[in-house]
């Protein structure tokens, strides 16, 4: 048995493996760093930051629920200046493969996002969170129309400049996923990031109010598992070029590899790492192991390969 | 890895259960964690994975440390004390001698001890009076005077145990129902032991209504809190946001973690109304 | 402590009890009746019917998700000449409420179902299915767009004439399930069922295919809950004098309740009665000690509790 | 209610475990179950709920019956022969002694037994023997000839206790590698054994492969096949309709559901090509 060509491309970057952490589940990676070297990853995905300090949404933000749980941070963050003087400096310093989320409320603060960096050194790719359910208003959803996806991917493309893949990140919540999809992959982006949470609520029976103070949440975990592997199955067969990261619900390497299986070119960890420090570590091994035991020499023969014939 | 600090003393295990036991309304359960028992302080918690793989459950559930010994006839040993409330709770409970559980540990802040010898007083509601017996050990060791003060709502629900009292000067109870000791909430017997005891240095960990209440005392008497919060957490090591507890900063309110710059916590920096928090976000 | 009033009503039609079965999961209800008194119940929804006899997607069927399940039965059935003559009579001559949910493949269909349920003595409302993923295409699935939501609802409501109670059956499958909603309920609906499956894909990593044989299928169970309360919420905010038959998870008194409080008339219990076939009468128990034990003496009061101050 | 038909003899129960060993890569575990063994016939299943309430895995797991016995020391009991293969199997080969598992049953149809004696001949692949030797019994007492045919991959995995054997006139093996055995598939030894034997009627039960060819032979020899047959099911009581086998039709194609028409089909009604359904769809 040949060694395994762990590595995978998104856009006209290379990682040496596909498993990633999920932003706003690993936060910006040193508290991670404890429990395992943050380079044996694929890549760390940032939590989404915006232009401002932000201090998100009162608590309770979380509800456990069968097999998931629901999240209402909204957007929690120190704003792209103090995350570009101190949490930047440290990934790099210790030559972690950085990808960084970016969230707006506005078209023209996604702009400013990609302006801020275009200049930085060190980061890999830059993954555009269109799709948070945690904000204010659903309108603000930018992955729920094609227009105004388009319209955020302009201004990040118009502004970012070089050489940095584009990743836009997507909402499950809407009728036609593929729509979206094409929509942003037209406007230039060069990946795709499948899925985002789905809107969800849990009510408190003993106070018979809804669970969290910001009422709606976003739900992860194992339970929306099927619906990622559809749109990633969906969104691969429409664009069979455009590589995407997957991500819902994988909390051992047997799911990583359904993601890969229905398209995915890397794989995003998030709730997995709140059971579980190591998770993604761990995910990774299974992953390989799992790949090599079914004869696979190049993980990239294994992207999409449900479409195929065996 | 350079200059990592945050869950600094943090690791992963297979904890084994050496003994659990009914303790009135609470289970007080010990497990086998070697090594890590020696970096835990009082007020640091532990993460415990809740009824293996298949499980539907999949968030860990945080408890504070009651005790930790370094060196026992089995190593290092962490204690906790449960209360068998919900889902998660209730199996643990029911683990039994040998049965191995995955922890996480140990993990957050824990309180801050005086330099000098002081009068301290710890105040505890509920199963929040677990992680204030060891702080008497390691406060009546540095020669400061324990003042404890327990409240529940009814006697059966003080968690207090023998062994426990062994390290403070005074104990006393407070009941809502008046089962035990003062009739009343535990803050309404406050005042009056501060003064009586000249209390410098409050500690305090249960509720978080009783927890606001005696932060509005300690402010009253111009006196340092500490005190061990709680919030609903969904990672207990920093990376998810979902633990945070308000407190005052130059921008108006500043969300900080719990599970990292907590549970430990300033009393007086800590937003305790959410009617303040909301105005601000 | 007043007994409760446990009743519940769907536009003109009354309800012992707000515990009905979820259509599909309950088949015509016999299967059921050796497991306990059908009358027990608020009443039985029958499995969709269509105009002829169907066969059905291929097997495998199902496959089981954290918390959840996968379905491609692909609306196998009788056809509707077959199920008043079998199926029905059964039901009435044992004195069980009737729902009956009907499914096509055109509006016409619609039409002609409605017609067919016009004269047919002894059924308490009609369940218009407009939202099963498992058809060949998704453009079927009229519940994704308000024109042709209206247009099945608008034949359904031409050709039933009389008092029959029409529902109409909404998919979480979309952008915005408050617009679909308002466009039926000013179509004419007396009530809205939320919410079918959620569509979803399972890829078997032995075979590296999808597990089911039309590779997507609907997803059910406890997973898929907080969705469900998200969607009655948004629902019964904006329609609130709107009845809504909840479901999606529902498998304990503790989580009817839940729906309740999310603004639920009824709730329908599907997947659990796969667990246990006894799932529907234990929840009408449960829902009913839980309601009595918060004080309430009408059923009706608890509905859309959760939107209400304390 | 009047005429209902369906799950006729079927309950809900909490079955205590009696018994549960290893027999080669399998166990046979016996379940208290009381009446529920009066009414179970060779060939109905029972359906058993997984891992406790706060499990992921909410679908239950269908087990043919091994044997039943109506009247024994702990009253009625069902035994089952299970292979530990995921999650579900293996956690019910890990119950003790003692424990409780939630059990439905028993459901679905069973072997039909010829009025006349006649010369039968039971295949059996895999776990698929377990209801075999049941049957083998009745066909006995019936004055049946009972001629038992059992194939595996491998010598280890076929299941064939010493007990099940004394109903039959013979028994033959048959193993994919030869360690036991006629080396080959099961079906490559049947013609020449139905010649020996004379077989009037066939039972098979075993994988979907398995079961095809066999009906295949009884085709050829035109003689009657019941077989036991199984697909993916969600809720073994008749409501779902995820566990269908497609049968011979006027129409085409009509998709029977197994759990309650089954699983005990004939053979020569079942359309065995997935290809030969897929083009009536
Ligand atoms: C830092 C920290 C330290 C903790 N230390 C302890 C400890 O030492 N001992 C301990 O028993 N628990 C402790 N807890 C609580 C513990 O983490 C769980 O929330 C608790 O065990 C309930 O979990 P569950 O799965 O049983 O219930 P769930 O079904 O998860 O219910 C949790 C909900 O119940 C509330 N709740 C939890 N416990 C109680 C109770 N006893 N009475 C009333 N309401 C309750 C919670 O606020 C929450 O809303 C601690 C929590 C934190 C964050
Ligand atoms: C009518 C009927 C009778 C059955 N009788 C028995 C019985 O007597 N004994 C028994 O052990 N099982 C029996 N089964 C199978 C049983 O219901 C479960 O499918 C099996 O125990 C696996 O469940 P799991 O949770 O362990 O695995 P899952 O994770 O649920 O895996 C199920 C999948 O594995 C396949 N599979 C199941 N068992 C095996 C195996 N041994 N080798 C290879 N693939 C397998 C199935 O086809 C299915 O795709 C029967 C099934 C039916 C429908
Ligand atoms: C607590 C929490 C916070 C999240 N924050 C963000 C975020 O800031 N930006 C983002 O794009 N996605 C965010 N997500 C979504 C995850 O990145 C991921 O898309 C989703 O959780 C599904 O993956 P999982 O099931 O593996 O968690 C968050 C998820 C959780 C649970
Ligand atoms: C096996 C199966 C078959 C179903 N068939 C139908 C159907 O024919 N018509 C329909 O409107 N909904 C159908 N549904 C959807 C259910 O009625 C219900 O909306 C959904 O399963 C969510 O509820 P649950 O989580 O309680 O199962 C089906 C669901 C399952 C699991
Ligand atoms: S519990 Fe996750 S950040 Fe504190
Ligand atoms: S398993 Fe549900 S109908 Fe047979």
């Amino acid at each position: 048995m040949s060694a395994l060509d762990f590595s995978t491309k998104i856009g006209s970057k290379r990682f040496n493996n596909p498993i990633f952490t999920a932003s706003g589940c690993a936060s910006s990676g040193q508290e991670l760093a404890q429990f395992f070297p943050l380079t044996e990853l694929g890549a760390i995905v940032t939590k989404s930051i915006m232009t401002k300090p932000r201090t998100g949404r009162p608590t309770p933000r979380m509800a456990e629920t069968p097999s998931g749980m629901l999240n209402s941070i909204g957007l929690q963050g120190p704003g792209i200046d103090a995350f570009l003087e101190k949490d930047i400096p440290w990934l790099v310093e210790n030559k972690v493969k950085v990808i960084v989320s970016i969230a707006g409320e506005t078209v023209d603060e996604y702009g400013v996002l990609a302006r801020r960096l275009r200049a930085v050194a060190g980061i890999s790719a830059v993954e555009v969170n269109i799709s948070c359910p945690n904000v204010e208003n659903r309108g603000q959803v930018f992955a729920c129309h094609p227009d105004s996806a388009v319209a955020v991917i302009e201004a990040v493309r118009r502004n970012i400049g070089g050489e940095l893949p584009i990743v836009a990140k997507l909402s499950p919540d809407v009728t036609d996923i593929v729509a979206i999809a094409s929509s942003v992959v037209n406007a230039g982006v060069d990946g795709l990031a499948l899925i985002n949470t789905l809107l969800g609520m849990v009510i408190d029976t003993n106070t018979m109010k809804p669970k969290l103070a910001g009422k709606t949440g976003g739900l992860s975990g194992p339970a929306i598992r099927p619906v990622a592997v559809r749109a990633i199955y969906q969104v691969h067969q429409a664009l069979p070029n455009i590589p995407i990261i997957g991500m819902g619900g994988v909390s051992n390497g047997r799911d990583a590899l359904e993601l890969v299986l229905a398209g995915a070119s890397a794989v995003s960890i998030g709730t997995a790492s709140f059971s579980n420090p190591t998770a993604a570590l761990f995910i990774k091994n299974e992953l390989s192991a799992l790949l090599t035991g079914k004869g696979f020499n190049d993980f990239r023969d294994a992207i999409g390969f449900a479409h195929r014939g065996v | 890895m350079s200059t990592q600090k945050i869950n600094k003393s943090a690791m992963q295990m297979q904890a084994e259960v050496i003994s659990n036991k009914k303790a009135g309304p609470y289970n007080h359960i010990v497990f086998a964690v070697g090594e890590m028992a020696a970096n835990s302080r009082p007020g640091n918690f532990v993460a415990i994975s809740i009824d293996g793989e298949a499980s539907s459950l999949i968030l860990r559930r945080a408890f504070a440390i009651y005790r930790a010994t370094d060196k026992g006839v089995m190593g290092g040993s962490i204690e906790l004390v449960i209360a068998p409330y919900g889902q998660g709770s209730k199996w643990l409970c029911s683990r039994n001698v040998g049965d191995f559980v995955d922890l996480v540990g140990p993990l957050g802040t824990s309180f801050g001890i005086p330099t000098t010898n002081a009068n301290t007083m710890l105040i505890g509601g509920g199963y929040g009076s677990a992680p204030l017996f060891a702080l008497a050990e390691v406060l009546k060791n540095r020669g400061c005077r324990v003042d404890m003060v327990l409240g529940a709502s009814t006697a059966s629900k003080i968690y207090a145990p023998l062994e426990g009292k062994r390290s403070v000067s005074s104990l006393t109870l407070t009941t809502d129902d008046g089962s035990a000791g003062i009739h009343g909430q535990i803050s309404e017997a406050i005042p009056r032991l501060i003064r009586e005891f000249g209390t410098e240095v409050i500690y305090s960990c249960g509720p978080m209504g009783m927890l606001a209440a005696v932060a509005k005392i300690a402010d009253e008497f111009d006196i340092s809190h500490q005190c061990a919060v709680e919030e609903a957490m969904a990672c207990g090591i920093g990376v998810c946001m979902t633990c945070v507890v308000p407190i005052k900063d130059p921008s108006g309110v500043k969300m900080v973690r719990i599970c990292i710059d907590g549970p430990v916590m300033d009393g007086s920096q800590i937003i305790w109304d959410k009617k303040d928090v909301l105005d601000h976000l």
